[in-house]
């Protein structure tokens, strides 16, 4: 697949990493320059540096991490084509298929390619993917990926509408992935392409429930047994290393301090006002008007019509009791579930597809598996 | 008895849900003109004495009362994405085109019919690619918004998708969890310590429906305005004789509060001014004795915590005063606070089987040949403590 | 309902808490006695008692504590009649359904009345819950319950099939649930039953998705708006105060001092043979036998045919190192979901009535309409 | 190539899902009698050469392979359960009744539905409930067992079930999500800190397909028995030339190892039993130093830990031997394990961006008419951090 070597050389496809949204993939190419968010970064500069490196622009206004491309960065880095899947979901599949390196393994449709990728890392040089894609487009820009990326012997890539034309392959795959919106119309080609001596596998991605429901009846038709429907999903989280929730004695102590504060002041301002009611005596009244409006129900609001005292609107700093500002208090480390999380990608239904001899009773039609077997055989040596 | 109808008036507090799906808040007083932006402007008088949850349209600067919209059987055809080239679907009327449209006075949906017709790929479409396109025209276009009735589990809903924090993360099943943990019931006596806003209390104060007691223990030395309050539009009999606060040094008993005087200074002659400032000040100091009375006579049916101090150092403050069997409730953001507080209950015999739970709450989408669980969705309510007073 | 006096009095249902999973109740009738797992309880003993003490058996041997009823406690303390609604969906149903002091509700069917209790705590004696089943036994057990927890009077229950027969209410109910197998036929009857004069609202609770699509179909013909459906859980939480995990530098060094008593112990053992060598030199060997073999490979297993030293099959204490005995390690709280959880109770679909007036389009059938009218008028009498 | 068939073989380490549903395992020698307990007994070799996978039934002593059953479409009727009443529902059919009819030798299949026949309301149920009671029955008499394919997902997937706590909470998809999180693939190296009994391990070799390195650092003197490596049932090479062991001493670059001499004493005479000892000494000794020279060379591709150690005080010992770019991923049944552990690389420049998350997984019941989540779902399967080296 990509560059093994521990630096990076002109040509290799490398990750240039942001941050945690920004993330790209680049063809190192001499002579140009990748011009960023953080500032530019000349090809050249990156050839020979290490993978995993901090590289600063050209006027060392920002910095990138150079990173080996995997399938995961890869996927990340992607412009998304299609609905992209999510690790979760290649993880997971790639484990219930049991894909493991020296796998054959068929896909419909290729689209972004993610799964793809990871799936040609693990069945590894000795294994093989047939990829197919009813798009042209998707077609012509993943052979392009693959090409790059050296995966060209490890994929068979093909332009096809597989529900109708079926894989083109009989008695070959370990393990199919159908990815597909009408996934029912492909599984009785599935069963043709398959391997007829191993318990082979199948599985389908279906965002809706419908869908789930008439590719289980299909499978269950086409003679599949261990029928099994899931979702797998990773919930980011959150972390932060709070100071630690203070003891309700310290808000306790705070307000009784203000209290006493308080009190001063007002026995201070009567004194005050004493002194002045000798000069000025008329004043007096007006002098005295501000404070006492401190302990006045304000009846009009509806969430605070309670007997006791009221806010001050003019609360000054020493008013307030202290709450948020304790001195050096203990951290905590804490941590939730991001607040917006992907809480749907689609579910996942597997199948197995047992020897032909030990199949359950099937109620498939055989006049058209004879047909597709027929023309499959033909067609596998188009594919090749 | 029957509930009397929830109809909007000048002083409440108006959520809407714009065309946008966003919603947003006003202050209603009935006079002048509403704005909502980009959507248009209507006389606030036309929403006076209104039902609440009603859908408009904004028509020529009044409102119209319009159905909502009902679910549309969009059918399942063989047709797919498949002829379509995904650099192809390129739209044919342009921005200056739509706004000339705008300008001239064409009706949205014929806008987004024109758009519909000149869209090239349009056709080639799955009708359920359909059905979301119109969708996201429509709700650009159409000046269509809601009033929302401003129940406790509305009012979360907003507060939780405009500022969680500020709620700290209560969600509205978190929220209703909390009522039922802690057997809140009309007529039922509840110390609360309520630093989200108001919304613990707004719930508690729709829960006992004018019957019972809600005293909130504030970490501010005169009572906040608890502001989610304000959008329940409570009656005042719903909150007057059922809200008190103290704050954590007027509630406790070793302390012996300092308070203004309420007598004039010896030997002084006071104005008129002065002696009404006085009988209020009495009045407060009363009501402020009777209120620390009331808590110290304690026989409480249970405690709901939502606050930034530390759980266990506030339950040992309040559950003196809780009756036995009564209950406990504490909420948080985060679990690791809340093992903690539990951990200190379990080694204290009054604490019966201190337990945390996660709330976790999930929406789907139910359309014909399209259900499936919303794709986003929140990550998180919250944790829930809860133990029993022995 | 229940008792509100702070003591215990002969005739109280009361919750017996013996444990988490051990939860019954119990009517207090002097004379009596009960026998639990942990000792007989007269029931004397607990009268005059404050709720929530602790009460120990007859001979001390074991104790158990009193509590004052709570519709979950109730419900924990059922026998489970039908499937018991859960907490976490009673709560949010309540919130969903915007149930407060004064609301009319309806419910069907009543079950094991753990939705009853808890609607009937919240809509309080100003509020109505109509209670309807088709099981004749569910309605007469629910009967004698409604009787002894004081809630006849908040509680009218009837045995019905409401699919069938409606609610025989007209513009009444601020709120219906419907926990039936086929809610979508009760729906037209919903529609009549509920008050015409603001935004009513229904809520259905179906354990599987078809009972979803069909109930969502059937709100939509019948002019419900604001369909939402969700599920809603609550997952129960283990925690534990354990030992911090050690650092990796702790069991390095135990190895590393263990390698050095190991070589201490074979150099003795060498010294020793060649004492014992001098006394009986054809011994010598055996002698030896044991240890050596520590380091030899055991190619026969193949989870360990690495080229490193083998396991001792006889370890004593000293060579196994000491990493599950720190000394007074610190101490961190940890937790997780217990293991096996509740995953899925039922989803609940809620829906809006409107007023008559500011309702969407309906497709339903008038004439359907107008029957169930006229004969629902009719039946409400027989309800009251 | 093709991958060749998995069979079952003597030696193998043999998983078995019973007719109850639940699974054991046996060490299969293919010699002598297997008992399932009361669900009979058959001769071990009639399992040798087999496929994994297969259904069986047990009669007379012998195996017969069956077909598994196929979903059967109960079609939804209008019939409900209304008619029933709870306390009704008698069995009419006797256990001793039931005993005479095995004794008998009545097909299981026939007691069925002779109880189906007497059960007086079975008419009246709906076709859900009679096909959920004909499930439970014919669980109880059919004595239907599979062999599990010892694929690594159904490896976990047993140990998860069976004990929850020896693989740390390692639940399959987490499992999967280690494998994708730290790239692995045929030929890559990694370092691994496995204390889940040879689990990781297990799924590390399965990944590799005999090329590359896993190189375990274990907490014990003389590597462990990896006792979940033997489920796989690996031929010897996809494990001789890819794991070895160092424990954290051997470890140790500043740590000079302490070996039993390879030499015999001084001016000693061995024998030929003390050369050959000697001779295995000297091979596993330069086999350390070879693990240790190679560790210390570094340019590993990944870290995976599932331990029981501060994860980060492992990585801090492990990441000096990790290349550039390499990704670290961790496994802790505890979040609170692994935010301390991130916390401390969030102030370390070695780690980019270590990140929390948690896998969650649901399984479904698709049935017709009785599409549903299961009832019973497992709460937790851990939680992960990975990051990657600068």
């Amino acid at each position: 697949m990509w560059s093994v070597a521990p630096t990076v050389a002109s040509g290799d496809t490398v990750i240039l990493w942001l941050g945690r949204d920004i993330i790209q993939a680049l063809v190192v190419t001499p002579g140009k320059v990748f011009n960023g968010r953080y500032g530019a970064f000349p090809h050249d500069a990156l050839v020979g540096v290490l993978y995993g490196s901090k590289v600063f622009s050209q006027k060392e206004r920002g910095f990138l991490y150079v990173l080996r491309p995997t399938p995961e960065l890869w996927t990340l880095a992607l412009p998304h084509r299609t609905q992209i899947l999510y690790l979760a979901d290649i993880a997971f599949v790639t484990s219930m298929l049991a894909v493991r390196p020296g796998s054959t393994v068929i896909e419909a449709g290729t689209g972004s390619g993610s799964f793809s990728h990871s799936v040609a890392r693990t069945v590894g040089s000795k294994g093989h993917l047939f990829s197919f894609d009813f798009h042209q487009d998707r077609v012509d820009k993943a052979r392009i990926e693959f090409l790059r990326h050296g995966l060209h012997q490890r994929i068979t890539l093909a332009h096809r509408n597989v529900c109708k034309d079926g894989f083109g392959l009989l008695d070959r795959a370990d393990a199919v992935f159908l990815d597909l919106p009408a996934p029912w119309e492909a599984v009785p080609h599935v069963k043709l392409a398959l391997r007829s001596d191993i318990s082979a596998r199948v599985c389908c991605f279906s965002p809706c429930i419908e869908q789930v429901m008439r590719t289980v009846a299909a499978l269950n038709e086409n003679a599949f047994s261990e029928i099994q429907t899931y979702e797998s999903l990773l919930f980011p989280q959150e972390t932060y290393s709070n100071p630690a929730p203070p003891p309700v004695s310290q808000i306790t102590n705070a307000l009784k301090e203000s209290e006493i504060k308080r009190e001063q002041r007002r026995l201070r301002q009567i004194s005050n006002a004493q002194l002045r009611k000798r000069k000025r005596d008329e004043d007096a009244d007006d002098q005295n008007l501000k404070r006492p409006r401190l302990q006045d129900p304000a009846p009009s609001d509806p969430g605070s019509s309670s007997s006791v005292p009221q806010p001050v609107p003019d609360a000054d700093p020493d008013h307030r009791a202290p709450a948020d500002l304790p001195d050096n208090p203990p951290k905590i480390v804490v941590s939730k579930t991001i607040p917006e999380v992907r809480g749907h990608t689609s579910y996942l239904t597997f199948a197995i597809l047992l020897p032909s001899e030990f199949r359950p009773r099937s109620h498939d039609a055989t006049t058209l598996d004879t047909n597709i077997e027929q023309s499959a055989t033909k067609q596998e040596q188009s594919v090749q | 008895m029957r509930l009397p109808p929830r109809r909007i008036q000048p002083g409440h507090t108006v959520m809407i849900k714009m065309p946008s799906g966003e919603c947003r808040s006003i202050k209603f007083d009935g006079v002048g003109t509403i704005s909502l932006g980009k959507f248009g402007s209507f006389p606030a008088a036309e929403l006076v004495g209104q039902l609440y949850g009603l859908r408009y349209d904004i028509a020529e600067k009044t409102l119209k009362v319009i159905a909502p919209p009902s679910i549309e059987d969009v059918e399942d055809t063989d047709a797919t994405n498949e002829l379509i080239r995904d650099s192809s679907s390129i739209q044919e009327v342009t921005y200056q085109e739509i706004e000339q449209l705008k300008s001239a006075g064409v009706l949205p949906e014929e806008i987004i019919n024109k758009q519909i017709e000149s869209h090239a790929s349009f056709a080639l479409k799955t009708e359920y690619s359909k059905d979301k396109y119109k969708k996201r025209k429509q709700a650009k276009f159409l000046k269509h918004f809601s009033t929302i009735e401003p129940t406790i589990h509305n009012v979360c809903d907003y507060w939780f998708k405009k500022d969680q924090s500020r709620i700290r993360d209560i969600r509205p099943d978190a929220l209703s969890q909390m009522m039922t943990l802690a057997n809140v019931h009309p007529g039922g006596r509840y110390l609360v310590a309520d630093d989200v806003s108001g919304l613990l209390i707004a719930c508690m104060l729709e829960r006992l429906g004018g019957e019972g007691r809600v005293m909130n223990i504030c970490d501010v030395e005169s009572p906040p305005v608890y502001h989610i309050v304000s959008y329940m539009n409570f009656e005042p009999q719903m909150v007057d004789n059922v809200l008190v606060s103290l704050n954590w040094a007027t509630a406790d008993e070793m302390h012996e509060p300092i308070l203004a005087a309420t007598e004039p200074m010896d030997g002084q002659k006071s104005s008129d001014g002065q002696r009404i400032r006085m009988q209020k000040r009495k009045l407060a100091e009363s009501a402020l004795f009777e209120t620390r009375e009331e808590l110290f006579r304690g026989n409480f049916d249970g405690i709901l915590i939502a606050s930034q101090y530390e759980p266990y150092s506030v339950t040992e403050r309040l559950i003196p005063y809780l009756a036995g069997s009564g209950s406990i409730v504490i909420h948080s953001p985060y679990i690791q606070v809340l093992t903690e507080a539990q951990s200190k209950m379990r080694a204290d015999p009054k604490y019966l089987a201190p337990s945390i739970a996660q709330p976790w709450l999930r929406q789907y989408q139910i359309l014909p040949g399209r259900t499936h669980p919303m794709m986003n969705t929140s990550g998180s309510g919250g944790f829930l403590l809860s133990a029993t007073r022995m």
